[in-house]
């Protein structure tokens, strides 16, 4: 198992934090090593929120934020659009020969340089249509986040789907998650939507899989990753 | 009518007036400089209700003082600041005090002096203020309102806002009652009602509402009131009096029901109608005067009139 | 026409090395109360506690003649703190006051005061603090002010504490310093005792707060800009970088570090000599300079040269005049009135590297009693032996 | 002694966060003086290296904050002016205010103005590699220096009203208008003296797009200057 530093950047409601739970409790189970920070300010509306996620065969020893990440997940363009980054640009400290998986339709427009510096480092960008593909599986925008985590875990190859069945399983089924601040209200209402919890974890399941299938077909799968994904060639 | 900037002729009259009053020198853009000011400080100097009379149905037609914030969609809370903000009566001679809570990240956007200290200290800051304010300008009317929430006015700063009232300082204080912590996550404060379960009160909440409007009227409080945000006429009229009555009575106090919509799960687009709702039920609309405080109302209500 | 419009305004240059002085046997309280009289003060805001009470309850009666603009007595030292912070925000001169326990309790609001860069004076008059409860003089309080932000000075007598307390009036107000100065006395040694003081005429008075030329604009609506939001917006979020909370605390301790150059023209340097050639030196500040002095008296008797370094400023610390002074000493001892030898560690941090003395760990007292010379001319002894 | 070697206030970029030049030894100058790079020379060899680095960097930019936006007080038309007679000597540059220091929501518009609690937008965005402060609280001007010297190679310049900048690459304190006219005069002379400008092609000021936005859309404000003084 490589080593991730993963910052996973997005606005308040979008679930970022519930994504790296999910994704650091899948890795664990899966028998790897993985940790979570997360971090938000007090604005309400649209806040950003970034959480911060460590992978590793061994015991993991470092805290805090991830400055220097080999792979950045980015959960809303205005992440981009309008700097909700904890750190500016949103790729700032990118380790060379990383990727970035940013959740829009369509190519954001990125400035020449931030292009060019994108380019320099050698980094691979790839556009999930998250937000449809939740919508269209899961039936609610709600399960973006869990559509981004299909598409990460496909990229780097870890945890194993089985694993993140078993995490998302656990994180909505399980009663030792502690919910902060309004995740714990929109956790009510999400449950609502939804005649059981357990249809509730398998519509997640569904924007998990189809993300990763989305992401395979589309050949970012850490083992086929192409040169035509580099950023200077886009 | 509100006057409105137009014509040169205005612009002139405008600047000729606001020539007498050192606040409004600080609206007056350096000469060759309005070019390069950003668009929100041009409107401010152009259309901004500074140095003149905003009545409720101006609302749209003036640059107000707060516009953007950063606070949930239909937030009540918002809707109120917003109407305080534009019904004070001299807003380029008032300071706002807060505390930590959803509401200074409202208040601190707007173009009036923001102060926040630390925790619980609002109503021990503004006695500061007032009295700095009095010792260089004892000729001018300088407002100071503290604006915080439940939490920040009856708990951690209940000391202050008592002793503010014991000692009669000058100034006003509204509290923005949500009835729960709201900036931490929807915790029990002293205004939850007696009952509800929110977070640290895993069995209900064990005591009544905090009685602030009866401890305003123990303490001598000369304006008194409990609204809620659903009639913005009213709003303003309230606010007006309270800042107006702390500059020659004595303290006031406004206390208006502010939801948390998301603590309450009250959906964006009901929250209104809850206001409403509560308004009707237990709120109400009461307004308690000192005999000072209505003589002085009708002083200045006759002088304006004359 | 009020007492202070008849005194006449001089520049602090005039008041402090100029005018003609009287001498006076008065209290530490007497003396503080004085320096006020003459410092142009416009508000005073104070909370009892013993040993503070006597100095503010005298800024009081100096209200009521007339001197002071405003005064009075707050709910407790939470309220006094932030009413006075929100008195300094507009521009006014600022005076509060606390001891031992009154200042354990309002470190939150003192803590912030430097952040908001509020220029005021705080008098302590160090007293235990709690618990076991004593009202008697230990000076372990400093230990907590020392990482505040604020100026702090530790005056050794009657005389230090009204010299230090005009003096920092000016040093707070200085633009590239703006931050509240705190002057320290030990309590009832200081405050309650009598001593010979050299003052100048009460009908002189400092100029008083110029208040557009600080670091910060004022909340009194008359300067720009319109939009005031001057304290740290303390959210770390998109538009508030992490770096900003980082570099405003930088900020902080660099307008410290600026006070240095009105510290030595308005009170001759952070530190004062005495035998700057001895090899065995005694490092102290408050009284304890006092009780070194007479020690040094005595060990002078019995043939031995000590020399004395007295710390007036502990924030900033005298750190290059310190490691000067301390070049060709052999031996380092640090007498101090508190348990945990605050000074103590200040003077090992200091000196690491540049010394190659032996720094004693005492001798202390604390708990409310005074350092008898005998215990300082034992250590001094045990430490020329040790070094021999 | 250990780091007995001067500290030098270098442009950036360097990383987090570069330590506060005065706990490294940095002191303000008298009046009179300047500070260059850390040290302090002359106010007439401060006043030519600021100058040079106006004329030969890219991108000059004039961060006017609210003490010289605002007219009020007496002097402020006047060293406004001044800042005004500067900016004309100075091919290419721009002018963007600092009105204000509050946290601005939803976003801060880089062509519109820069504010303290996250300067490196506006220089990084207009890629402005020399600029000058005048007319901001020094509280404000000192933690804005540190964090672009942390995040930008940009050459940081302060006319200062009060005591100087030791965290900005050169600083003049107790400046007035005479001080920013000296300023405008030893640009005249490093002309006179065949400095070439780096934008020697586009004299005058340069509106940023966000700036010519606004002026065209607003009729009004073609009397520019009529509201002040």
């Amino acid at each position: 198992m490589s080593r991730y530093n993963i910052r996973m950047a997005g606005v308040g409601g979008q679930g970022v934090v519930t994504a790296s739970h999910v994704l650091s409790n899948g890795v664990i189970l899966s028998g790897g090593e993985s940790t979570i920070v997360p971090f938000f300010g007090s604005e309400k509306r649209m806040a950003p929120v970034e959480s911060y996620v460590r992978i590793a065969e061994g015991q993991l020893y470092e805290i805090g934020e991830i400055l220097y990440p080999n792979f950045i997940a980015i959960f809303h363009s205005q992440v981009i659009t309008h700097g909700k980054s904890y750190t500016m640009p949103f790729y700032s400290g990118l380790k060379d020969d990383s990727a970035i998986l940013i959740n829009a339709q369509h190519p954001l427009p990125l400035s020449d340089d931030e292009k060019r510096e994108l380019c320099e480092k050698r980094a691979r960008v790839y556009y999930l249509p998250a937000m449809q593909i939740a919508l269209k599986h899961a039936g609610t925008e709600v399960a973006t986040n869990m559509a981004m985590l299909g598409a990460l875990c496909a990229i780097i190859g870890v945890p194993d789907l089985a694993s993140l069945e078993k995490a998302v399983g656990e994180r909505f089924l399980g009663k030792g998650f502690v919910a902060s601040g309004g995740t714990a209200s929109l956790d009510k209402a999400m449950e609502k939507q939804f005649t059981h919890k357990f249809e509730l974890v398998q519509k997640n399941m569904e924007a998990i899989h189809a993300a990763y299938d989305f992401a395979v077909q589309h050949g970012w799968a850490q083992a086929h990753s192409k040169e035509s994904d580099l950023a200077c060639i886009k | 009518m509100p006057k409105r900037v137009g014509s040169s002729h205005d612009k002139e009259k405008v600047h000729k007036e606001r020539r007498f009053d050192m606040a409004l020198r600080t609206l007056n853009v350096a000469p060759g400089f309005m070019r390069f000011m950003p668009k929100e400080y041009q409107d401010l100097v152009e259309k901004g209700p500074f140095g003149r009379q905003i009545k409720v149905t101006d609302l749209g037609t003036f640059k107000e003082v707060l516009e953007e914030h950063p606070m949930c969609e239909g937030c009540a809370m918002a809707f109120f600041i917003r109407l305080s903000l534009a019904a004070l009566p001299n807003p380029e001679h008032t300071v706002m005090v807060g505390t930590a809570g959803c509401g200074r990240l409202a208040i601190s956007q707007a173009a009036i002096p923001f102060v926040y200290g630390n925790y619980c200290d609002t109503n021990g800051v503004a006695t500061g203020l007032k009295r700095g304010l009095q010792i260089r300008f004892p000729d001018q009317h300088k407002d100071v309102v503290v604006m915080a929430g439940d939490g920040g006015l009856s708990d951690i700063g209940f000391s202050q806002v008592m002793h503010s009232w014991f000692r009669k300082e000058k100034f006003t204080t509204i509290m923005l009652d949500n009835e729960v912590y709201g900036n931490t996550g929807g915790q029990e404060s002293g205004m939850t009602r007696k009952g509800e379960v929110v977070k640290m009160a895993p069995l209900g909440k064990q005591f009544e509402k905090i009685d602030m409007l009866g401890l305003a009227q123990t303490s001598g409080v000369a304006y008194i009131a409990r609204l809620t945000p659903t009639n913005p006429s009213r709003v303003f009229s309230t606010i007006r009096k309270a800042v107006l009555i702390a500059r020659e009575v004595g303290p006031t106090y406004v206390q208006a029901y502010t939801s948390c919509n998301i603590e309450y799960s009250i959906a964006p687009e009901k929250v209104l109608d809850d206001a409403r709702q509560v308004e009707k039920e237990r709120y109400g609309f009461v307004e308690i005067m000192s005999d000072e405080a209505k003589a002085y109302l009708e002083r200045i209500d006759a002088e304006s009139k004359a | 026409m009020e007492k202070h419009e008849k005194q006449r305004v001089v520049t602090p240059e005039y008041m402090f090395f100029e005018a003609p002085r009287t001498r006076h046997f008065i209290t530490g309280s007497e003396a503080a109360s004085e320096a006020v009289r003459r410092a142009n003060l416009d508000i005073a805001i104070a909370y009892p506690i013993t040993p503070q009470s006597e100095t503010m309850q005298r800024v009081g009666d100096l209200f009521g003649e007339g001197f002071l603009k405003d005064y009075y007595r707050a709910e407790d030292e939470i309220g006094a703190f932030s009413a006075i912070s929100g008195a300094s925000r507009t521009g006014v001169r600022c005076l509060t006051a606390s001891s031992g326990p009154g200042l354990m309790r309002g470190l939150e609001v003192i803590a912030s005061w430097p952040g908001h860069r509020l220029p005021l004076v705080f008098l302590i008059m160090c007293r235990v603090i709690n618990a076991p409860l004593s009202i008697q003089p230990d000076n372990l309080e400093l230990a907590y002010m020392l990482n505040t932000g604020s100026v702090l000075f530790h005056a050794e007598n009657q005389q230090d504490f009204f010299d230090y307390t005009l003096a920092a009036f000016i040093i707070s107000e200085k633009c590239e310093v703006t931050l509240p100065v705190s002057v320290a006395v030990d309590g009832f040694f200081v405050t309650h005792a009598r001593g010979w003081v050299e003052m100048p005429s009460a009908e002189l008075k400092l100029p008083g707060r110029d208040c557009y030329n600080e670091a910060v604009p004022m909340i009194d609506n008359e300067n720009p800009p319109i939009r005031i939001a001057r304290d740290a917006p303390i959210q770390k979020s998109n538009f508030i970088s992490y770096q900003m909370h980082a570099a405003w605390q930088q900020e902080i301790h660099a307008a410290q570090e600026r006070s240095r150059r009105w510290i030595t023209r308005y009170m001759g340097g952070l530190l004062e000599i005495t035998n700057p050639d001895a090899e065995t030196i005694i490092i102290a500040s408050g009284s304890a300079v006092s009780q070194s002095r007479e020690a040094i008296r005595q060990a002078q008797d019995m043939g031995h040269k000590i020399g004395l370094i007295k710390i007036k400023s502990l924030r900033p610390f005298p750190v290059q005049e310190l490691r000067q002074a301390c070049q060709h000493a052999k031996r380092i001892i640090v007498p101090e009135f508190n348990c945990t030898g605050w000074l103590n560690r200040e003077v090992r941090a200091t000196l690491y590297g540049h010394t190659e003395a032996e720094i004693a760990d005492g001798p202390r007292v604390y708990g409310g009693i005074t350092m008898p010379t005998e215990m300082i001319l034992e250590w001094l002894l045990d430490a020329e032996k040790g070094g021999q | 002694m250990i780091n007995s070697k001067p500290y030098r206030v270098v442009p950036g970029p360097e990383g987090l966060l570069p330590p506060a030049a005065a706990t490294c030894g940095v002191v303000l100058p008298e009046k009179g003086e300047g500070l260059v790079l850390g040290s302090l020379q002359s106010e007439q060899d401060t006043l030519l290296v600021m100058a040079r680095e106006l004329l030969t960097r890219k991108n000059p930019t004039i961060f006017p904050g609210p003490l010289v936006l605002w007219a009020w007080k007496e002097g402020v038309a006047e060293k406004a002016a001044s800042v005004l007679e500067l900016a004309d000597e100075i091919p290419g540059v721009r002018i963007i205010p600092m009105p204000d220091y509050r946290p601005i929501y939803p976003k801060i518009d880089p062509e519109a103005v820069i504010n303290p609690c996250h300067p490196n937008l506006t220089i990084w965005h207009n890629k402005i590699e020399v600029c000058v402060f005048v007319g901001v609280h020094c509280h404000f001007a000192n933690i804005t220096l540190k964090m672009i010297r942390a995040g930008t190679n940009c050459y940081t310049i302060t006319l200062c009203h009060e005591a100087g900048h030791e965290d900005s690459m050169a600083s003049l304190p107790f400046c007035g208008s005479d001080q920013v006219r000296a300023l405008t005069e030893a640009i005249r002379q490093l002309k006179r003296e065949g400095l070439r400008p780096r934008y020697a092609d586009t004299p005058g000021i340069q509106l940023t797009p966000t700036q010519q936005t606004v002026l065209s859309g607003l009729a009004w404000q073609h009397g520019d200057g009529a509201l002040a003084e």
